[in-house]
């Protein structure tokens, strides 16, 4: 396989055509993140619901790329259902991976593994991670009891 | 033709050592061109035989390094024809145009003043005025693009007004690669006193400017996309101009007088250029002013528009395909694969190591102009080659039918 | 004790071409420092391997090049230990200090309010603040020197007042060598909520700093006075402040979102990183900074100590000369020779390649407490040794021998 | 002879310690031009007086190193008398001789030939230079009939 055929794996562009658990929820039950890339024009915002320490709901919506889209469905389907500590793990996982890193190939990860291909694409890298770390300031939030609401921009580091 | 008809491309592309080390196509030279090993050889030589300060050293290095500098100064007034003290060295293009807003605007624009610049613009050459504008209660006033997203004289006139105070326009734009008619533009504006800056940091590289003969009172261009040094570029501005205009920042290597309530300044061009100066790269820009010249303007211009010719013509025939600008004037050109978002296409083209742009080019309210959040842009310079076009013409293919297979 | 008992001075100069090149005593290092081929390299590979844009490219010669401009950004982090969005990349000090004045100081200084600074400053901590009280009504006070001329706890607290906002003060003065007691005039400037703006161009080439620990609101220092490239440097703000701050500069790179008449900014530090960044030299103070971490502050000042002491022991011995700082705390003298203008002695000392530095060192109201116009500077650097002392004093002898001729 | 002793000749010694017609005049009868070099400090003014296009009177005033004012004394004498044809000429043969440059050796230059050695110092070009630059300019203000007096900054080039 090549490395782009790699990169855009049926799975992803199907997640971008149709995506899952798409469209904003109007309530405060929600921890909302909102992440803008200024430099590529990528802008998207995560909601989840928490309760008992575990994720119920998560929804998503914004424009972007096929991988930064795709990205946040395939998050969405991925850590539903699964507590604040697992998804922790699961977001360093898939940083890792992406990063071309080593990481534990054991661990749960749903669709989120074909996201493998984008470690040869470093110009990608926050395409594929925009999502997830919107999730991971959005639990953080929940955890320091802090705002409900966060705007940010991520940039290159 | 043949593309050696014109110049002897191959002579040339050996002088950039990252053509010869990749198997590229580079086609963003609107961001920023790559640079030949004579400039490179300029910074090292500064950097390795002196790497001391200019202007106050009394040793012989300290004098070398000031004779090189100042000689880059002359080489960038004989370019522009304008005069040694008009050439004022900043950080780039838009530190230049920041300059002129800061100092020229902030202290000339008054309330219900009328400011004209365009939907074209880089970010650099409108932002400075937006500014101005808000601060000083002004108005700014956009000219109207055409249905091709032009400047026209015509649409030039319908703006133009007795409150108008300054004029702030690209030379050629570079998202869309047309020519300004700022010739006419500029006599028009005289006629009204309001005073003209041309951002022609995409026109210095490509095409003879004569600042003299356009009449205009600032310009502003950057090193980097003329074979230069990174962190240099110009401002021009007329001398009685930049005689009146006050210093935005203050420092060492700018004073006369110092003391401890009030300071006088040095003439220009020093009064503006604070601090040590960007001396390594001021050289290297001075070195690739030669570059430039010994290749020639008429040659440059003569192979750009072949390449841009022989592109839009391959390109025309790919369907599916959103050409933006047709009728460029230059080797800009700015297109949509339709369906395919440009960061995805752009992986493509690394693939195929096509180096364009993906993106929004600076130029966000063109964007919605043209109803895109983005576009691919390919910008060619002397050292492209008709290779380089097809190998385009290949990845703009590949891109196509990569994507329709999951459509 | 020999030079070669702190660090293997030898094969640290062989790293310098301008001292392998030349018959050489370089001892101008507060004007600039050489550069050592290991920073030289740096840049030259960025401009043959890549020398492409960054940030916006999605190709991987420009994925490298930003991953290199931003490592460096880390390297600065590191070194200042702050945070990598609190370290903004400028032009320079003067450029930094500059940047603070226009956004801190015109948005915050009110008619009335106190800004404190000295006559130990260079020009660039200065008048920046000079210009702000000028255009807020407010009041530049200064802190008495003391009889040495040096900035004093005691001194600063004659001046401090419930009035200050700000106090702009140099870490170690570039014409006197002096180290200000900044930790305690940062504690006692707090106390009175004023903010501290280090001028740290003297400091950070030569001892460790670390922000968090001085509890600085604001610093600056220059690349080419630490063995970087020219056109570099870097400003150093805690991110609160940076993060309410107004940019300077619009255009590239710094923005979020542009309407026709409105904008919203990156973070910080991207906000005041306006158009192309300085690429090359950016990377090339990345290098620097490896370089000098490697050699070590605890060896470099142990290193200049020693020789600023041998200096001062010879030069106390020869008759008709004036040093006007015997008790510097760095490795940079000022001095006169009697009877002999700086220049005229500067020629003499360029006879014999011996560099230093002839005039007011950017410090005119110094001069003024000297009762000098000018004065020489000698600073030493790590790679200098007991040979260019020697060289030196050879220097003064024979200037003062020379012109008491004429006597 | 070394380089040293080639620049600092005992002539531009003794025109340091004892400068001939230093002083400025208070009248309006004088061309007068004020040139700075905020670089290294040096501060001239220089005065002179046409009749019948003929140079009667020449003074300045300032503060410099001993090769930028014993010059502008070396200057006084020598153009004293001269018409402003002649002094032109001389202005530009001086010039060309303190660059290293080819120069006229049979013009009559006065005192003014020894500075040939600041060709070896072409750091110092400037200080010899100013006072020859403010008579060129203040030549050129009377024959422009131009403003009596001028002030001006010189840099390096
Ligand atoms: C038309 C135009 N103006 C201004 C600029 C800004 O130049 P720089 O980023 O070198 O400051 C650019 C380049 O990005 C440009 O293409
Ligand atoms: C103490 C001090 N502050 C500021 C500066 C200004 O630095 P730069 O000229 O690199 O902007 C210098 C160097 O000249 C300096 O020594």
């Amino acid at each position: 396989m090549s490395n782009l055929e790699n990169l855009y794996r049926q799975v992803i562009m199907d997640h971008y055509k149709n995506p899952r658990n798409k469209g904003l929820k109007d309530s405060e039950e929600y921890y909302s993140v909102h992440l803008k890339n200024p430099t590529c024009g990528d802008d998207l915002t995560i909601q989840i619901k928490v309760e008992d320490n575990k994720i119920t709901e998560v929804y998503h919506d914004g424009t972007g790329c096929s991988i930064s889209m795709s990205a946040a469905s395939v998050m969405s389907e991925t850590i539903m259902g699964m507590n604040l500590e697992e998804a922790k793990k699961v977001i360093n996982n898939y940083v890792e991976m992406v990063k071309g890193e080593e990481f534990d190939e054991e661990m749960f990860m749903g669709d989120a593994i074909v996201y493998q291909g984008v470690s040869q694409f470093p110009a990608r890298f926050k395409c594929a991670t925009i999502a997830w770390k919107a999730l991971d300031k959005a639990i953080s939030n929940h955890e320091n009891c802090s705002h409900r609401h966060d705007e940010e921009k991520i940039e290159v580091k | 033709m043949k593309v050696n008809d014109i110049m002897d491309i191959n002579k040339i592309r050996k002088d950039f050592y990252v053509l010869n080390n990749n198997d590229l196509a580079y086609l963003d030279n609107a961001a920023s061109t790559l640079k030949p090993k004579q400039v490179i050889d300029a910074v090292t030589y500064y950097y390795e035989k002196l790497g001391v300060n200019i202007h106050r050293g009394v040793y012989r290095l300290s004098y070398e390094a000031t004779d090189l500098y100042e000689k880059a100064r002359q080489k960038v007034a004989e370019l522009l024809n304008c005069q040694f003290e008009e050439a004022v060295f900043t950080r780039g293009a838009s530190n230049a145009l920041n300059l002129i807003a800061l100092s020229y605007g902030m202290n000339h624009i008054e309330e219900g003043d009328e400011i004209i610049t365009s939907e074209l613009e880089h970010h650099s050459s409108m932002l400075p005025w937006q500014n101005v504008a808000r601060a000083k209660k002004a108005k700014l006033v956009y000219v109207p693009l055409n249905e091709e997203n032009k400047i026209t004289v015509e649409n030039f006139k319908k703006v133009l007004s007795n409150k108008t105070k300054v004029v702030a326009l690209n030379y050629i734009s570079n998202a869309m690669g047309y020519m300004t008619p700022v010739e006419e533009i500029i006599k028009l504006a005289h006629e009204k006193n309001a005073i003209v800056i041309l951002d022609a940091a995409q026109a210095v590289p490509h095409i003879p400017v004569n600042v003299k003969a356009l009449d205009c009172d600032f310009l502003a261009f950057s090193g980097h996309k003329m074979c230069g040094p990174t962190g240099i570029g110009v401002l021009y501005g007329k001398y009685n101009l930049l005689k009146e205009m006050e210093p935005i920042e203050f420092g060492g290597d700018m004073i006369d007088y110092v003391g401890l309530n009030e300071v006088t300044y040095k003439d220009p061009p020093y009064k503006f250029e604070t601090g040590t100066p960007i001396i390594a790269s001021a050289i290297g820009l001075g070195r690739a002013i030669d570059y430039i010249k010994a290749i020639g303007f008429k040659d440059i211009m003569k192979h750009e528009r072949m390449l841009r010719d022989e592109l839009i013509d391959k390109m025309s025939q790919i369907k599916g395909i959103t050409i933006h600008n047709p009728n460029t004037d230059t080797g800009i050109i700015s297109f949509n694969i339709n369906g395919v978002h440009p960061h995805d296409a752009a992986s493509v083209f690394d693939e195929e190591n096509v180096a364009i742009r993906a993106g929004h080019h600076c130029a966000q309210p063109l964007m919605h102009c043209l109803n895109e959040i983005a576009t691919i842009r390919a910008s060619v310079y002397f050292y492209n080659t008709r290779e380089d076009i097809n190998r385009l013409v290949k990845a703009i293919n590949k891109a196509k039918a990569f994507f329709e297979n999951f459509m």
